[in-house]
């Protein structure tokens, strides 16, 4: 496939705020496989951008690189990244032998960190559970609970790698304005990865297609919510239906 | 319970059938080597399989599972068989010049002579022919163990115990004897006159069978073959005393010849003490040393030890290698 | 088309089994695992040492077994009734404790740090892994000498042979479950800003830890062990000179009543550290959970 | 807010950093991890013991250690060259090798499969758990003369007595492996209807491989330990009967030229089955990796 | 929330093909709290049912419990199951040990296994990746292994928990064709776990909510799917859009 979008910002190193993210030529791959091919990626301070592809496409290996958890995977490029980062990851990684309470504060200095947790964690559905095991989590709790341990901290750069995969729709939107709000707190610079691409349009401020290592597909989101709904499914090979769906933005019941 | 007592007078058969077969828990391959390098294991007239061991515990446990026939050994195994209720008499018994253990003594610990040990920390190992002579040392100092600080150790822990001080004094052995006074002779490190301690020990080294063997016709007659043997061996180490380092301490143990000779020239002659009522008492003296100290378990009799229808058989060996008989002293 | 059938307990009362029951009934059930053992049964791990003991005395009553061998059971039980009434056992023991103690607890916290160095540094790793190799690798006896020479004769000595001795299980064990730590909480640990402490506290130790008690179970049975040898030297009292001397004078009943103290004594440590692992590992979801 | 810079090599050519380079480059990365080891450096872990013998070697020159306590590494070399000359070390080392190779393949094979029968059904771990935990607890030394009773003392004794060694650590921390598999691949096994023997292949061991290797590196050494007991009887020849010999005669140079075979062989030990566990295990993602 | 809908079908044991699942009064529970709640469920042989329902509603232990996986977790009812069972876990749940294929082929009898799992392999799309290691996959591509596990067996009941949640719209819509073929083969009856309501709709014969530990909602599919689904989302809580969306039964690409 063609590269659709090159996105050759100006350098902006001489300037005052430069991008939150700036990745240049940016290359991974396995085993001589490559997975990201001199892929170029610039995120502005307090940007939200959505990221889909087909799986297997490389989002999560662009994640790790922009989390820099990929120091033994081959490759080349430039990156530039806060030092502030907060990550959520596909799976929910919780440490299982820590109670959930204490996951979600890991590494959370301060006196007040315990209190922020729990808050956190009513906040995701899960007051009360605090000191249940991860173990004892059905999948879309472990997932909320990896969601609440980001939204107690404060990033430069959120990176959340399909946060929301394995909750039912009600939930979902539940989390989409926890993390609104947490957008509106602190203003990171958020790359999610989702494969709902009604989710990224309703999100982002800009959404990105991956495909064979590179980004196919740019585009600034809020403008004609139809035209790229049915553009995105375009790129992603999927037959856009006729009608696009707004998703609600208000869940039914009390939030 | 105990062994049975030993019928004197019934006659040792000298008859080995062909087929009969002993087993030898030697010591540090020495029984072995001493009757091969003297020729004694050519022709043999029964079969023998040696078993090497270390340590007279083992071996006893050995005799106790039916694992061996024979074992040369020091002097108080046999004691500590019989106090373990083992029926293992002593049919042959050995003697080398008693000076051959010496008392060493750390530097500084200020020990001049036997009147010295007083309040001083002595090496000390149950069970083994140095125990007797710590014993015999206090006897001849006229101190109770309650006087000094007996530290147990185990016989290879002496050299370095007393080298570095942890004892103030052990006795040792050639050629650990030569090794302590190169290392800390110069610091004050000493050993005590030989005259002073030669009647601390017995020099005594025993064979013994066991019980069920010697009541076999076949095997008691083996038995004896291997004592007429094992007289005329040392009997040839007296007059090899060079072949003898060589074949044993060199090739055998890995020592260096000059070790060897040092150990040999300290043993002296190796003398038979006639298998007697004399020499019965002069084990008893060792139990009832040992007893005194209150470290027997039990008492024993000497007697139940020993096996005195080998007397004449040894003695008559001797002589006829040119070896000396003595009478056990005490 | 096979079908399997289950039926659970209803609760009682007046509704029929077609009408639902009144609420929600939450009773244990059996597990019927095909794989993997069955749910635990109380005291059953009892029966290998019990039936150990009925075949000694069944092999003892029936002569199979020669008393000089392998005294009977209650010889042994006569022969220890008679070690307390002296106040020997008792004494021996209370001294090898202490000693097995002071050393289980010092080296079980030097192979647990050293265990750390190795497993969470490069260079930590080079300088400790291959001494500590080589120390497993010697055996106890040969390291003797030196350390009558270094150390004396006295407790000290025969502290640090137990703790060396120790150390090693916990070394082994602890840092090879280190090494075996999931990289994704690695990975997790560092997104999350952890400190150095912070990770060993957080992931590093309590991910290992299954692998430290294994560790710890062996190193609670080596520290008997090395009674044994340290008690030759210079010890005038504790369970390990107790069976040299019983060694020396073929006290087979006391040597037996001996060998049946370190079988209690393992059997109890290992009960032990296995209620401690059950509560420190209550959050895993294993085969033997 | 903190801005971490990376640069990373760019392919040589006409192309300016501006250009993207005309195919995507793989590079070997270094590796910076913050928490946990850093990338491994071949030969890095022989720093440990050539220090140790640095060491070793600068406290014999500079006189700080007596030689009569540990003689200098030249000396200990030059009686090693002595040993072999006399051809005695080549003969000792085969006939070890000989009894512990043998002992360590039975006695791994038994723990194997004594831990299998523990781990995977409850009336085995009831028959079989109690009495390796009290077998475990039980000195070597003290087994000695039941085994010579039963099984003599030829070669026979000295196997069984290093097999039953060998066997406590295997079967310990493979039982712990097993007992610590995750719940959900025993699940998984039931699901896809394993039989019990394709499960032992498929799920038990490969899940238990990382703690029956780390058994198997103990095995390793312990099978040489067991020497040191058992060539105390009924033995000519061998490391552990070279050493006994040594000891009676306080040839230090010979005891230290048989403790540097045992380190040395440890370490080759360890080094081959880590070796195999790198292969083994190369399916993990661990922070050891 | 009130029960509305109890289904009590008349007892079938005298008949000859009885229902392929059977549960009555189930109720399970981890310590003292209720997750299921006398719940009452048959499905024909070879029927399609979905199963719908919050985060923590308890479809997983529903589902733990129809593959009898849940011997240890407290409860008490009567349950029929067929003894050829099928799961498709929410974890994908490979051996991390086993190669791909390995996992695939895993208690499969019969010496074309291999082939017949390299098949399934292709057929979602990782042919060629047969000798990768589990983690060496994207999370959409272990979860395909997963389902390529449950593919090559000829079960009587498939039960499959959220087997699509980490895929892509596109390689999503394949997934479904696979599993619609599957269906035609062997005609198993299926149970199915998913957040996405047209999923719900598209695939199944049946659609269930889950809440509270009973079944609130009990609908036959394909008669007017609009409806069903407004009341779908009502039974879940959120708030229907107003226009339909008809999910595209092929993909844009080819498959
Ligand atoms: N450790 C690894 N070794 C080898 N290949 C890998 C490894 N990690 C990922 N890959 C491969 O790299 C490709 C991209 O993986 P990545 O996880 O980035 O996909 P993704 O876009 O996140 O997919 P998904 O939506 O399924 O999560 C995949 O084909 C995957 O198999
Ligand atoms: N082992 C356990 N111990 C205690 N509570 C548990 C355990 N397993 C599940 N639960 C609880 O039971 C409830 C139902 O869990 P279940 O996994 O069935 O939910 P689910 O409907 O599958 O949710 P999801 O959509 O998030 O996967 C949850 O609240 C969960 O926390
Ligand atoms: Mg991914
Ligand atoms: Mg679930």
């Amino acid at each position: 496939m063609a590269t659709l979008a090159g996105r050759l910002t100006p350098e902006p190193r001489s300037g005052a705020p430069g991008p939150a993210v700036r990745a240049r030529a940016l290359s991974r791959g396995y085993g001589g496989r490559v997975v990201l091919d001199r892929l170029d990626l610039d995120v502005a301070p307090g940007e939200f951008v959505a990221l889909l592809g087909r799986s297997g496409s490389g989002k999560s290996t662009l994640l790790r690189a922009l989390a820099r958890l990929d120091d033994d995977t081959p490759g080349s490029g430039d990156l530039d990244v806060p030092g502030r980062r907060a990550v959520v990851f596909q799976d929910a990684r919780l440490l299982p032998w820590a109670r959930v309470l204490d996951n979600v504060v890991l590494g959370l200095p301060g006196a007040g960190a315990r209190a922020r947790g729990a808050a956190a964690l009513d906040e995701v559905g899960l007051g009360g559970r605090e000191r249940a095991w991860p173990g004892e989590l059905s999948g879309g709790e472990q997932q909320r609970v990896a969601l609440a341990r980001s939204l107690v901290r404060d990033p430069a750069l959120l990176l959340a790698d399909e946060p929301f995969g394995a909750l039912d729709a009600l939930t979902r939107l539940r989390m989409h304005a926890l993390l609104r709000e947490l957008c509106a707190r602190h203003r990171p610079a958020v790359v999610l990865v989702t494969h709902d691409v009604d989710e990224a349009v309703a999100l982002a401020d800009r959404v990105l297609v991956v495909d064979e290592g590179r980004i196919v597909l740019d585009r600034p989101a809020g403008t004609d919510a139809a035209a790229l709904r049915a553009d995105l499914l375009g790129a992603l090979g999927v037959e856009a239906p006729h009608h696009p769906v707004p998703v609600p933005t208000r869940p039914g019941g009390t939030p | 319970e105990g062994p049975a007592p030993v019928a004197a007078d019934a006659p040792l058969p000298t008859d080995v059938p062909p087929g009969t077969r002993l087993v030898v828990a030697d010591q540090s391959e020495s029984l072995q080597t001493v009757l091969r390098a003297s020729g004694e294991l050519d022709d043999l007239p029964f079969e023998v399989e040696f078993a090497n061991f270390t340590g007279g515990p083992a071996i006893l446990e050995a005799f106790r599972a039916g694992a061996a026939d024979v074992a040369p050994v020091g002097d108080t195994p046999p004691i500590q068989a019989l106090v373990a209720g083992e029926d293992v008499p002593i049919v042959l018994a050995r003697q080398v010049d008693p000076r051959s253990t010496r008392l060493a003594v750390a530097p500084g610990a200020g020990v001049d002579g036997l009147d010295d040990l007083r309040g001083k920390r002595l090496a000390y190992a149950p069970g083994t022919a140095q125990q007797a002579i710590v014993l015999r040392a206090l006897e001849a100092a006229g101190l109770t163990t309650g006087d000094v600080e007996l530290v147990e150790l185990q016989l290879a822990d002496f050299p370095d115990a007393v080298r570095t001080g942890q004892v103030d004094v052990a006795p040792l052995l050639e050629p650990s004897v030569t090794r302590f006074l190169e290392a800390v002779g110069d610091e004050g490190g000493s050993v005590l006159p030989a005259e002073d301690t030669a009647a601390l020990s017995t020099g005594l080294t025993f064979v013994y069978a066991r019980r069920a063997v010697l009541q076999d016709e076949a095997r008691a007659a083996a038995v004896r073959a291997l004592v007429e043997r094992t007289v005329r061996a040392y009997a040839w180490v007296n007059e090899h005393p060079e072949e003898w380092v060589q074949e044993y301490y060199v090739e055998s143990q890995g020592l260096s010849a000059e070790d060897g000779r040092r150990i040999v020239a300290s043993q002296g002659e190796v003398v038979f003490p006639a298998l007697d009522e004399a020499l019965v008492a002069r084990q008893q003296a060792t139990i009832d040393l040992i007893d005194a100290a209150g470290e027997l378990p039990r008492p024993v009799r000497a007697a139940d030890g020993f096996d005195l229808r080998f007397g004449p058989v040894v003695a008559r060996s001797a002589r006829a290698a040119g070896a000396r008989v003595v009478t056990a002293g005490r | 088309m096979t079908v399997a059938t289950e039926v659970l307990p209803r609760p009682a009362g007046p509704a029929g089994p077609a009408a639902p029951p009144p609420g929600a009934l939450l009773l244990p059930r059996r597990r019927r695992r095909r794989l993997g053992p069955a749910r635990p049964v109380p005291f059953l791990r009892a029966l290998g040492p019990l039936l150990l003991v009925a075949a000694w005395a069944a092999a003892s009553a029936g002569g199979a077994l020669d008393p000089r061998t392998l005294p009977a059971p209650w010889t042994v039980l006569a022969t220890a009734g008679d070690l307390l009434a002296d106040g020997r056992l008792q004494r021996d023991l209370a001294a090898s404790l202490q000693r097995a103690g002071t050393g289980l607890v010092l080296g079980v916290a030097a192979g647990l740090l050293l265990a750390l160095v190795a497993g969470l540094s490069r260079i930590g790793e080079a300088l400790v892994d291959g001494p500590v190799q080589v120390k497993r690798a010697v055996p106890a006896l040969a390291l003797v000498p030196l350390a009558i020479v270094w150390f004396g004769i006295g407790e000290q000595m025969k502290v640090i042979v137990i703790v060396l001795s120790v150390l090693t299980p916990v070394y082994v064990n602890t840092h090879a479950a280190l090494r075996g730590l999931d990289a994704r909480y690695v990975e997790l640990a560092e997104t999350v800003g952890l400190s150095r402490g912070a990770f060993v506290r957080r992931v590093a130790l309590p991910g290992a830890l299954p692998g430290f008690l294994t560790g710890l179970r062996m190193a609670v049975t080596v520290s008997w062990l090395a009674l044994v040898v340290v008690e030759q030297i210079g010890a005038t009292s504790g369970i390990g000179y107790l069976m040299t001397q019983a060694r020396t004078y073929g006290q087979t009943e006391v040597i037996v009543v001996g060998l049946v103290v370190y079988g209690l004594l393992g059997l109890l440590g290992d009960h032990a550290v296995r209620a401690v692992e059950r509560r420190a590992l209550s959050w895993r979801r294993s085969l033997g959970a």
